[in-house]
């Protein structure tokens, strides 16, 4: 019974493996050779002028969570899409259950307001 | 009665040799000729800069008019995509080109130079036009040659240049960055005693910077 | 343009409002030019703008170098229904470089009378922000007048290959 | 205090985070530096701009990044020399920067030039603004995202260029207009290949017309926004499709015509808004407007000499110089020290593609100008940029300033 999980073993080990390749591989392999201005941060070429205590407001915060809420639930859909024949009507009715639920907080949300930005 | 034979073909010598390879029964030299027909030795080297070469991303960075022909070069008829240039990218992090097109003035120095340090290891610069190469038609107090503050692989005269002069100038680049590159003038015409007398002592261009890296007195 | 005899009845109309608001009138190939007194620069432009010329096309600024008082600012002005054209020019000493700021009655002298500033030195009181514009913010010098050297690198010669200044850094 | 706090003490006086952190209605303010260095900013411009969230509150463009001190080298030049130096401030106009400047020395020397050399001028002057029209309209819709006008742009500017090219022997900077009229005749072919662009120009205009009406995004980043009545503009001193736009139709080539534009007939596309998308319409119709008057210029061409056949300011035919001594003598005269101008000053102003280009000439007898002053439209133009983005979103910046189209060059001379 375990054989049949093999797959999805070696899939995980193989996915964190390349992952951190692609993250630590820079590090090792890149040339490192820093100077005073490398390290500062870009600022279409002038010394910054943004302070360091500086704190961004809320509105990007609440975009982003909004943007990650309804880009998750189109991923969703992505694999019910591809399979739908095989799944049944099953699946087809759940998904619009799903769909339903979202539909009504993207409608709460677009009556609070969220949506325009402040 | 004589069998008719075919010309042995070129294909069937290479199949009998490969079948003695194999087998081991091919003479020594022979197996050294072997692997050398198909193997293309080469350095991690060479083999870095050809594909270095090959995609230079240049920095999305114009001065003055110069940067209207450097428009013209990733524009449909001198197309710098044929050469795998056309990724101009807009921040310094990501680029390993930087194409100063246009006349650097004494506020833009500080500016540059700070760029052109925050640009990744391998970098390369061309200075295109004559205004950025040696002030150009205007000599005066407003302009600094981009050589005194920041070390130039090419420089590309014209004022503009044409967008073919600029593609050649990157071309030379790229000749020069896989290893062979095109002698100067002083090689062509073997002109002995106009050597650039410089003064002793390790001396890279980068040196006779007037401003400090990081420095921006006055921008 | 105005003609000749218009720019004198414009001229006698200043000089009856306050007599030392002229020193003098040119008029050259069809340019009428009224030389201001430089405290009296803005009353002649209100006068101006009165009588329909009220758009400030250009403010820059002349270096008369042999001659004395050596820095002049000039105003182009436009009257656009007419479409007639009239200058008016002041000049000040090197000494006290000081002339009043327009940037009130024409919000479009802002940049140009800083650019005046940083060419040539004239310092226009009451401007919002009297700084450099053109130059790095530190730099000594007003570039654009007749004594200050062109600058730039001796082109080099073998005669003179040993005073390169990129050598002897 | 080492340079780089030594600089942020000196630049106190522009940059507002000297004051503590100020705190509009919803967010902390930011200074933010859209610099010398950014994909969107049309040149070395640099705005200091402070933003609450999105929205800007305030900005001011810093210049100076290109100085080049060309009226200052053009004090040191011939008057026949300083063509070339005075071509290089609006690089996108730089026919118009030479019929600025050749205007105002014909002025004071008070030569006439002739009707041919006029219409050649007319037709150099309104390709030129086609050229740079079609700059701003690929880099202008470049900015907002619509990448393939860029390409449809650039196809046309690239045989506008041929057509310099065939005519001045370069693209760009070509040095055509001389004092007195222009260098040479135009070649064999070139009314053939003229003709041929003229027939090809309006539908590729109207293709961008398709490209940019029936794309959504565009429109709705354009209606709208960057709007400015024409009162605060006029005080601003601007003049141009900008001016146009807020429908006030004041064009020099109407108002006050130089050079025979009195002898053609064609419009002045006006807005009505002053948003950005009149912005677009207008200098978009300006792009069919120039094309009817070449093709005027060029039907009515008239004969006769290219260029002022006075010898004290034209150079000879070269043929005539085998022949007669006095040519050789004009020659010798013009090549060595250049003519004198009478002492004079003088103001030449034309309508340039982005508004009155205005050249002040001062003679003082010698054979050098004493002082060239350049107005450039695009100088007076940045300054209307404040009042248009004021309260208005980061992206509505980037469209305004993508449809101001200032020419940095120009501004920093």
């Amino acid at each position: 019974m375990l054989r049949d999980y093999l797959p999805a073993l070696v899939f995980l080990i193989l996915g964190t493996l390349v992952g951190v390749l692609f993250a630590t591989l820079n590090l090792i392999v890149a040339r490192r050779a820093p100077n005073r201005s490398k390290v500062e941060p870009y600022e279409c070429g002038l010394p910054s002028e943004v302070r360091a205590g500086f704190r961004f407001g809320i509105s990007f915060y609440l975009i982003a969570m909004l943007f990650i809420l309804f880009d998750i639930e189109v991923i969703f859909l992505y694999p019910i899409a591809v399979e739908l024949r095989s799944f049944g009507k099953f699946a087809m009715s759940e998904t619009i259950v799903f769909v339903i639920l979202l539909m009504i907080a993207f409608a709460y949300v677009w009556r609070r307001g969220a949506l325009e930005w402040k | 009665m004589e069998i008719k034979r075919e010309p042995v073909s070129d294909l069937r010598v290479r199949q009998l040799t490969a079948v003695d390879m194999l087998r081991g029964d091919l003479p020594e030299e022979d197996i050294e000729r072997y692997v050398e027909e198909r193997v293309l030795t080469t350095t991690v080297d060479r083999a870095v800069a050809w594909a270095q070469g090959n995609s230079l991303y240049p920095l999305t960075f114009g001065l003055a008019c110069c940067a209207m022909e450097q428009i013209h070069v990733v524009a449909s008829r001198v197309d710098i995509a044929r050469f795998g240039f056309e990724a101009f990218r807009a921040s310094p992090r990501q680029a390993d080109l930087i194409i100063l097109s246009g006349r650097v003035s004494i506020k833009m120095a500080p500016v540059i130079r700070r760029i052109w340090d925050q640009m990744l290891e391998p970098k390369w610069a061309i200075s295109m036009g004559a205004c950025c190469s040696s002030m150009g038609v205007f000599n005066n107090y407003a302009l600094v040659p981009s050589d005194k503050f920041m070390p130039i692989a090419v420089h590309i005269p014209g004022c503009p240049p044409r967008p073919e002069a600029l593609m050649h100038g990157i071309l030379k680049l790229r000749d020069k960055i896989q290893g062979h590159a095109p002698d100067g003038w002083r090689e062509r015409y073997d002109a002995d005693g106009t050597e650039e007398v410089l003064p002793d002592g390790d001396f890279s261009s980068a040196d006779i910077s007037i401003f400090k890296p990081g420095d921006t007195a006055g921008a | 343009m105005p003609d000749a005899t218009e720019l004198e009845l414009i001229a006698q109309e200043l000089r009856d409002a306050d007599s030392e608001s002229l020193l003098n009138t040119e008029f050259h190939r069809g340019r009428a030019v009224l030389v201001a007194n430089p405290p009296k620069v803005k009353p002649v432009l209100e006068h101006l703008r009165g009588r329909g010329y009220t758009f400030l096309a250009s403010l820059h600024g002349v270096d008369y170098y042999p001659h004395e008082p050596r820095l002049g600012v000039l105003y182009e002005m436009l009257d656009r229904t007419r479409v007639d054209r009239i200058s008016v020019k002041a000049r000040v000493h090197t000494e006290d470089p000081h002339i009043n700021s327009v940037v009130d009655m024409f919000p479009g002298a802002e940049f140009p009378e800083r650019e005046v500033y940083d060419m040539f030195g004239v310092v226009f009181d009451g401007h919002p922000d009297m700084r450099r514009i053109l130059m790095p913010e530190d730099y000594e010098g007003y570039p654009q007048r007749r004594d200050f050297p062109v600058g730039g690198e001796p082109v080099l010669f073998t005669y003179n290959e040993e005073q390169s200044y990129g050598k002897y850094m | 205090m080492s340079l780089t706090e030594n600089y942020r003490k000196r630049e106190e006086s522009i940059t507002l985070t000297s004051e503590p952190a100020g705190t509009g209605e919803t967010h902390e303010l930011l200074t933010l530096n859209i610099g010398p260095h950014h994909p969107s900013t049309h040149g070395v411009l640099r705005l200091l701009a402070t933003l609450e969230g999105e929205v800007v509150r305030d900005i001011k463009p810093i210049v100076g990044y290109v100085h080049t001190g060309i009226e200052k080298t053009a004090e040191d030049k011939a008057y026949w020399k300083v063509i070339p130096v005075v071509e290089r401030m609006d690089y996108l106009g730089y026919y118009f920067n030479a019929m600025a400047y050749c205007g105002a020395v014909e002025t004071l020397l008070g030569i006439e030039v002739p009707p041919r050399a006029q219409y050649l001028r007319v037709i150099h002057l309104e390709l030129n603004r086609i050229a740079s029209h079609l700059v701003w309209l690929g880099t202008g819709a470049l900015d907002l995202g619509a990448i393939s006008m860029f390409w449809y742009c650039y196809r046309e500017r690239e045989q506008l260029l041929d057509l310099f090219e065939m005519s001045s022997g370069q693209r760009m900077h070509t040095r055509y207009f001389q004092v007195g009229g222009v260098m040479e005749d135009i070649p064999r072919g070139f009314e053939e290949k003229l003709r041929q662009f003229l027939k090809i120009m309006p539908p590729r205009a109207d293709q961008y017309a398709d490209l940019f009406e029936k794309n959504q995004i565009l429109l709705e980043r354009l209606r709208g926004t960057g709007i400015c009545d024409r009162q605060t503009l006029i005080d601003l001193g601007v003049t141009g499709p900008l001016l146009r736009a807020a429908g006030d139709p004041w064009d020099l080539r109407k108002a006050h015509p130089y050079s025979s534009y009195d002898h053609f007939e064609f419009k002045i596309p006006v807005g009505t808004v002053g948003d950005n998308y009149d912005r677009f319409r207008v200098r978009h119709a300006e792009i069919y407007q120039s094309v009817k008057i070449i093709q005027q210029a060029l039907d009515g061409l008239p004969e006769g000499p290219h260029i002022t056949p006075d010898r004290k300011v034209a150079l000879p035919p070269r043929h005539e110089l085998a022949t007669s001594m006095e040519a050789l003598i004009h020659h010798f005269k013009l090549v060595t020290e250049g003519f004198r101008v009478p002492p004079g000053e003088a103001y030449y102003p034309i309508e340039g593609p982005r508004g009155e280009l205005g050249c002040f000439v001062r003679a003082d007898g010698s054979s050098k100008p004493a002082r060239v002053h350049m107005r450039d439209p695009s100088f007076s133009n940045l300054q209307a940029l404040a009042p248009m983005v004021k309260d208005a979103y980061m992206a509505d910046l980037i469209a305004t300033l993508a449809m101001l189209d200032p020419i940095l060059g120009g501004i920093d001379r």
